[in-house]
């Protein structure tokens, strides 16, 4: 199958400037998240993947419907790491002069010494932004470094995304993700926080988080639950814009954006349309869904 | 932006009309009433709502008898004879490539079909023709024609990729035993929207060798049109006009034909 | 999925953004009111979908089709991605079957293909039209057109004196077109009756 | 389809015999394509005319139209005489080695046993098509494949006389034409090496259709391309459930799951029985027809009531479609019933079907548009005011408006859900036949004419009929109660029930239905056994025994269906037979349905002879080349004299019919879409430049096309598509004409069936669509 990440820098201006065009308010959000993209394409090349299986090891997994995380450990280089995290930060107070000032020196913060950010890894296995949120807490990250705890864990895992995109595009390179039929990640786990149908057959395709990998996940289920019960999977969208459309469950009571490239007849990058559609999330929450548990997204 | 151009590859298409059908349904154009016409050919021409057809041509040769399919459709032409030639400026190229007319300026004076060397525009009191899906193509699409292609037989995009993807295919065929393939549409007439990859001849699949703006026609159109633009300032209503030039249109064959 | 033309509208200026940005500063502080204009999103007005599977009634193949619906009424039809034979594809015949359904109008609206049987229509002897007639009154009419013919030509043994059960002056076409439970109970109404004429256009 | 879609993209060579892939199933021409890109596959185009698929093929090859026997005859000998036969595939899975009857024979066209009968017609005594047997009754072999009695060397003599200049010129194809097909074809018949044969109608609609179809068998056993990835007999069925419509018995000769009517003969329950095959999987049907029994008539049918098997009617005679309309002719069918089907332009002699049905006291239609059928009494030049018909037209769904499951080619039986309700009055079969039901039975609680079966019919569906309901009721219940797992299940004591045996388990539980499963393969061969159901018990390719060789070795190593890797079986589909036991107790009985486990080379159960002859159609241009017996010598003739006689000089040319990409069999879905009517607008035939050229006619003129029935008046196209073939000798032309016209719809036109004969095949009686005789003329 084709992927679509990591894209060309290129490519996310020309599409940031096509929703510019429509919508100038996204201006600087799409700044921030163009900065902190360019830090993460950059260093992506310079780490090497970790997790290293044979096509062989790696078909066996699939077959046993394992994500490679599962039992694989991911190392991470706790300088490099540091460094990513900085430029990160710096980008964002470049896009953005309005962020607080301390973002600059967190990287610097004597609080992410080695053992913490082992532990914050471990806490990150679990997927599960609150959690790291508590431990940020906890060891009064936030207050040290004069931050917000939901702006650390974001700018630890907009950090951590490029190893984990190594390890994606190692195992990709090895097996083509189109084999992979399950709804969490094949090789982190995380689930999708938005999805699109696919403009050559319309075949939903989601993409990972945290890692960026995509696959095909059925239409006809919620990637939630497993809920395939035609009658409680329905789909809304903004009148007179039938492509962005927003997927529930009503089992389940979760929602999932998805771009419909079949309509649009393109194929779009979905973290900028993630961003281009955070009114939809909105939507979603008056009308009593749930987003996806954990997931850690810019908007 | 960049100029788009629509890719007919002849050797994909099976003659299943899909086109057609998606065109009608895109523009919501009602039925042609159609008779048959000889063949698997239907519509036999292009209607005011009819603008894209595939035309169906056989041969036979000494060893293989030759089923020939061709999507046929506006050339949007990189210099419209139609453009030019228009008394009101109604005919428009926008900065995709698609040849437009604006209705609510055509008077249907019938001067664009006259000069166009496809033959193309259609007048029932107004021209109509393929629009290369303005409208979707202005939000990123492709035409619907392109869309509904299930050989990929049709395909739309940037004109310099599509040409380079034309070449190749034809180069491909050349070695496949195909001696006269070529890619048509890339230099006739300074270059056309709509490109082809032809496996034979261009009059096999019913398209002009050498497409050429007739100057006969377009010195015709010109005196038929002389006071047009006068009469069109002084804000004549269309019809009358149109009628008018109906009748002038008759002078001048009559005196065209009385001169031969 | 096929889409009007009107769904181009595109929703500009829907200028909201959650807890991140904000604390980020990167929030729109002024949104611009062009072009478009910034829209609430209280504004923004929602249609609910649903979507089914079904295989295509026309040939043999079985591709999987995708049924949208909005408010009870399809809307559009398109390839099922999912469905392993056609994987999204559809020839022309099972693209062009939304229009079984529904044609347009000079407006380019959407109405149900006015050639549709939507009434039961009844021909009397000698008549030379039909008159439109309610499911109650038909139903209760052919129970007793069959019964009376039932009745009248069942044979319960044959001349050898075997059990035979039949009548042979009823007579059944079912179709490749039905579903096989409609077909199942088709074989079960025909044999229960004692009808031995029974065929269909396989054999055609 | 022993096969599935889906599977040809497991084939080496693709041969399109009889049918139009490209125009007909385009979808399925994905995986043909998928073949050519990815393993250089071939296909092969053998049609009387340049098809849409033709246009893409890598070999054509012409053929008169109901000469396939011939043709494929001429294919079976060149693989015997050139040995490219699979030798120990044909040595294990088939009945090559087993020793027939020294009494049997064949002489100028007639096997052993003929008998001259009505007609000019014959009958067999088939006495001598048997097996010599020991004194224990078991089949005598010769695995030396050398006795001149045994099945091998009778098949070789009898192929023999199918050279290549005799197949020539029966069938018009250029003998070097057909050498490459030959060459082609036969290449696959060697083990890692798949053949694929796909046809449609083009091979079932003739006086000897059915040879037909085991003349494909033939061939495809002798390549060992049964049972394997990519192989396969691929009958490509023209409506989405035309298998499923026969799978639960809309026939008149089957109850569900092909068990057959019981008959006059066979007197009782015990007599029925009686017939039960004694060997092969068959031996089971005792359980499978009590099941259905109480599917049907629940507590009422015990043991001592035989399950009440006097209910079911006895078969007196053939009532097919043919027998049926002339029964009606003869005034002794009063009323008929209907749905979804229009034989009024779709049925042979399709006038006569408007014409018989004003004897009918009644007439009941279900349909979703006004066709032909329900509007006979309209038809051109009729007057209604002399009709007596009375016609209930009933309004029906469309197929999104409704639940329920359809069964594709591949024997899928696939789910389709409801989408919106349908419109106005329109209501969905199963809600009318439930009705109608309900309304039957309530008139018969007052008494009637042995009301017993109706009344204690078991029917239960819920107020509006529920296909769910139905569903579970045709998978079946063990004796525990529960839904049936599958039909090894099923008891002949009664205490199981099941409403088509080969449907048990389709619908085998209520969370998860395997019929709803919608699980894509993502390794494998493409089977997709997660993919919905497939009968039997959810195996996709059949035979699949066949596969492996005696010692459960794939043939094919990268394509395994099933393979034995030392201890047990593994398996990409569900095993064709016991898969717990070691290959050697399997190595010679992969053909489960057949009471000899072994696939028939020769057989004794088809009514013109063991082996496929070749017999020209009922109407022909020319005496048959092989024998003195002109056409199937035991096909029934209903209409003597209904035809042209051999050579006519008043109807000289070759007749064939066929479908459009554009339009849909009757027409009646098609030709109320103003759109398709744009892109199709009319009834047309099409004829040769050469014919045209005979004739004086051009493109778009009108002609006269007339048979020894009907005559029709309609446009003509000139195309070299058509060519004339040379027949012994003789250049013959063709007529080609489409049948989705008629007189009801946006686009009326010309009905080409009125023109075929009412002769059927002397098998399964499918009408002879393909191959008559007509003449055609300028009009004016």
């Amino acid at each position: 199958m084709e992927y679509y990440y990591p894209p060309s820098m290129d490519r996310v201006t020309k599409e940031v400037e096509f929703h510019l065009e429509k919508n100038k308010n996204l201006a600087q959000i799409f700044e921030v998240y163009k900065g902190i993209l360019a830090v993460q394409l950059d260093c992506l090349d310079k780490i090497k993947a970790s997790v290293i299986l044979s096509e062989k090891e790696l078909k066996e997994y699939f077959r046993n419907k394992k994500f490679l995380m599962s039992d694989q450990k991911l190392e991470i280089e706790s300088k490099l790491f540091r460094e990513i995290l900085g430029s990160i930060c710096k980008a964002i107070k470049k896009a953005s002069p309005e962020a607080p000032e301390s973002l600059l020196k967190l990287s610097e913060a004597e609080e992410l010494d080695e053992e913490n950010i082992q532990e914050l890894l471990q806490k990150i296995a679990l997927y599960n932004k609150q959690e790291l949120e508590y431990f940020i807490e906890e060891k009064e990250i936030d207050k040290k470094t004069e931050l917000n705890s939901e702006i650390i864990a974001f700018v630890i895992f907009m950090s951590l995304s490029p190893f984990y995109s190594a390890n994606m595009k190692e195992v990709r390179e090895k097996v083509d993700f189109s084999s992979w039929r399950q709804s969490y990640c094949p090789v982190c786990g995380q689930t999708a926080v938005i999805a699109k149908h696919r403009s050559e057959d319309g075949a939903r395709v989601l993409e990972c988080w945290l890692c960026h990998a995509e696959w095909v996940y059925p239409r006809m289920e919620c990637p939630y639950c497993n809920n395939s019960d035609q009658k409680k999977l329905r789909f809304f969208y903004v009148t007179g814009d039938k492509a962005r459309q927003v997927h529930v469950c009503e089992k389940c009571k979760r929602y999932l954006k998805t771009i419909d490239s079949k309509i649009m007849e393109k194929d779009v990058l979905l973290d900028i349309e993630a961003i281009a559609t955070s009114y939809l999330d909105e939507l979603a929450k008056r009308e009593g869904y749930k987003p996806p548990k954990g997931a850690v997204v810019l908007n | 932006m960049t100029t788009k151009v629509r890719l007919i590859d002849v050797t994909k298409c099976v003659g299943c009309k899909g086109c057609q059908v998606s065109c009608k349904n895109w523009n919501q154009l009602p039925a042609t009433p159609t008779e048959f016409s000889g063949s698997y050919e239907s519509p036999p021409d292009l209607f005011p709502d009819t603008w894209s057809r595939v035309r169906f041509n056989e041969y036979d040769d000494s060893d293989k008898v030759k089923f020939y399919f061709a999507f046929f459709s506006c050339m949007h032409c990189s210099e419209p004879a139609c453009m030019n030639i228009c008394p009101v400026k109604a005919i428009s190229k926008n900065s995709l490539g698609a040849v437009q007319v604006d209705r609510s300026v055509c008077i249907g004076c019938g001067a664009c079909k006259g000069v166009c060397p496809f033959s193309v525009p259609r007048i029932s009191n107004k021209m109509f023709k393929c629009t290369l899906c303005s409208d979707r193509i202005s939000n990123g699409m492709v035409t619907a024609c392109a869309k509904a292609c299930p050989t990929g037989a049709i395909s739309f995009g940037d004109a310099n990729d599509k040409i380079a993807e034309a070449e190749a295919r034809v180069t491909e065929l050349k070695n496949n035993g195909y001696a006269n393939a070529r890619v048509y549409g890339k230099d006739e007439l300074g270059g056309l929207g709509v490109v082809y990859v032809l496996a034979d001849t261009p009059d096999k699949y019913g398209l002009p060798a050498e497409p050429k703006v007739s100057l006969a026609d377009t010195y015709f159109w010109k005196v038929a049109l002389g006071p047009v633009r006068t009469l069109a300032t002084v804000g004549l209503a269309a019809g009358a006009l149109s009628g008018w030039l109906q009748m002038r249109k008759e002078e001048i064959r009559k005196e065209k034909e009385g001169k031969e | 999925m096929k889409i009007s033309r009107r769904s181009f509208l595109w929703i500009s200026g829907a200028a909201i953004t959650g807890s991140l940005a904000l604390k980020l500063g990167c929030a729109p502080k002024q949104p611009t009111t062009e072009p478009g204009g910034p829209v609430d999103v209280e504004d923004l007005r929602i249609q609910y979908a649903e979507t089914t599977t079904a295989i295509c009634p026309i040939c043999g193949v079985g591709c999987g089709i995708l049924v949208y619906t909005e408010n009870g009424k399809i809307v559009a039809t398109e390839g099922d991605p999912d469905h392993p034979i056609n994987e999204g594809a559809l020839c022309s015949k099972g693209s062009a079957l939304f229009n079984m359904y529904y044609t347009y109008n000079e407006k380019g609206e959407a109405v149900p293909n006015p050639q549709r049987m939507t009434k039961v229509l009844y021909r009397a002897p000698k008549s030379k039209d039909w008159e439109v007639k309610d499911w109650d009154w038909a139903l209760t009419t052919i129970a007793e057109r069959v019964k009376k013919t039932r009745d009248e030509y069942f044979q319960e043994k044959n001349k050898d004196g075997v059990t035979v059960n039949r009548c042979t002056a009823l007579a059944w076409l079912g179709s490749a077109m039905c579903n096989n439970e409609e077909n199942y109970l088709f074989q079960k109404f025909c044999r229960s009756l004692g009808i031995t004429n029974v065929d269909h256009c396989a054999r055609l | 389809m022993t096969n599935h879609w889906i599977d040809y993209k497991n084939s080496d060579v693709i041969m399109n015999f009889g049918g139009n892939t490209a125009e007909n199933h385009p979808i399925s021409m994905k995986w043909i394509q998928k073949a050519r890109e990815e393993r250089g596959a071939k296909l092969i185009v053998v049609d009387p005319r340049v098809t849409r698929t033709a246009a893409v093929a890598d070999l054509y090859a012409p053929i008169r139209p109901g000469t396939n026997i011939a043709f494929l005859s001429g294919l079976i000998n060149y693989a015997l005489e050139n040995e490219l036969y699979h030798k120990e595939y044909v040595l294990n899975y088939t009945n090559a080695s087993s020793l027939i009857d020294p009494g049997f024979g064949f002489n100028d066209g007639l096997f052993t046993g003929s008998k001259a009968a009505e007609n000019g017609q014959y009958t067999y005594d088939k006495a001598t098509w048997a097996y010599q047997t020991d004194a224990e009754g078991k089949t005598l072999k010769d695995e030396t494949l050398q006795d001149p009695n045994c099945v091998f060397q009778l098949m070789k003599k009898h192929y023999s006389r199918y050279d290549v200049k005799t197949v020539s010129e029966i069938t018009g194809c250029p003998e070097d034409k057909f050498r490459e097909v030959a060459e082609l074809f036969c290449s696959t018949g060697k083990a890692g090496k798949a053949g694929s044969i796909l046809y449609a109608m083009g091979v079932t609609q003739f006086t000897h259709g059915s040879q037909n179809v085991r003349s494909v068998a033939i061939l495809q056993l002798l390549l060992g391309n049964i049972g394997i990835a990519g192989g396969g007999v691929n009958a490509q069925r023209g409506q989405s459930n035309v298998q499923g419509a026969c799978d639960v018995g809309q026939l008149y000769h089957i109850l569900t799951g092909y068990m057959p009517m019981p008959k006059d003969a066979e007197k009782d329950f015990a007599g029925y029985n009686a017939t039960t095959p004694k060997s092969g999987y068959w031996t089971n049907r005792p359980k499978f027809l009590v099941s259905m029994l109480k599917a049907w008539y629940g507590n009422k049918a015990t043991s001592d009531n035989d399950f009440c098997f006097d209910y079911l009617p006895k078969l007196d005679k053939d009532r097919s479609h043919v027998a049926m309309y002339k029964y009606m002719a003869q005034g002794e069918i009063k009323g008929m019933f209907c749905f979804a089907d229009n034989p009024a332009v779709g049925g042979p002699t399709a006038y006569r079907k408007r014409e018989y049905a004003k004897k009918l006291d009644w007439l009941v239609v279900a349909d979703i548009f006004e066709n032909e059928t329900a509007a006979f009494w309209k038809a051109p030049g009729e007057n209604p005011e002399e009709i007596d018909t009375e016609v209930f037209l009933l309004p029906a769904a469309l197929h999104f408006e409704k639940d329920g499951t359809i069964t594709n080619s591949g024997r899928w039986i696939q789910w389709r859900y409801k989408a919106q309700e349908p419109l106005g009055d329109a209501k969905p079969d199963l809600w009318i036949v439930d009705r109608l039901f309900k309304a039957v039975r309530k008139a018969y609680e007052a008494g009637g004419k042995f009301p017993d079966p109706i009344l204690d019919m078991v029917w239960d569906y819920g107020d509006d009929a529920d296909a769910v309901k139905v569903a579970m009721e045709i998978n079946g219940y063990d004796a525990a109660g529960a839904l049936v797992e599958n039909f090894t299940k099923l008891a002949d004591d009664g205490s199981t029930s099941c409403g088509s045996w080969i449907y048990a388990g389709y619908y085998n539980n209520e969370s998860d239905p395997p019929c709803k499963r919608r699980e894509k393969e993502t390794e494998g061969i493409g089977s997709n056994s997660k993919w919905a159901f497939a009968w039997p018990v959810n195996r996709r390719i059949v035979y699949n025994r066949c596969s492996c060789d005696p010692e459960g070795k794939p043939w094919n190593p990268e394509l395994p269906v099933l393979w034995w890797d030392g201890s047990e079986w593994k398996r990409n589909d569900v095993p064709d037979f016991n898969a717990t036991v070691p290959p050697a107790d399997t190595a010679q009985k992969p053909f489960i349905m057949t009471p000899e486990l072994q696939a028939r080379l020769f057989s004794s159960s088809m009514a013109e002879g063991p082996f496929p002859e070749h017999y020209e159609p009922w109407e022909s241009p020319v005496a048959n080349k092989m024998s003195k017996i002109q056409f199937n010598p035991v096909s029934k003739v209903w209409y003597p004299g209904d035809n042209a006689e051999v050579g006519s000089s008043e109807f000289p040319y070759i007749a064939t019919s066929y479908r459009l990409t554009e339009h849909y069999q009757s027409g009646i879905m098609t030709r109320n879409m103003p759109w398709l009517n744009e892109v199709m607008p009319e009834m047309f035939v099409e004829i040769s430049p050469s014919l045209a050229g005979k004739i004086g006619v051009k493109s778009g003129d009108k002609v006269i096309v007339e048979s020894k029935r009907a005559q029709m008046e309609c446009k003509v196209a000139v195309t070299p598509r058509l060519k004339p073939l040379k027949v012994n000798g003789e250049e013959k032309e063709i007529v080609g004409m489409f049948f989705h016209w008629g007189f009801m719809g946006l686009s009326k036109g010309a009905s080409a069936n009125d023109l075929i004969p009412s002769i059927g095949d002397a098998n399964t009686t499918i009408p002879e669509y393909k191959a008559f005789l007509c003449n055609i003329r300028r009009v004016g």
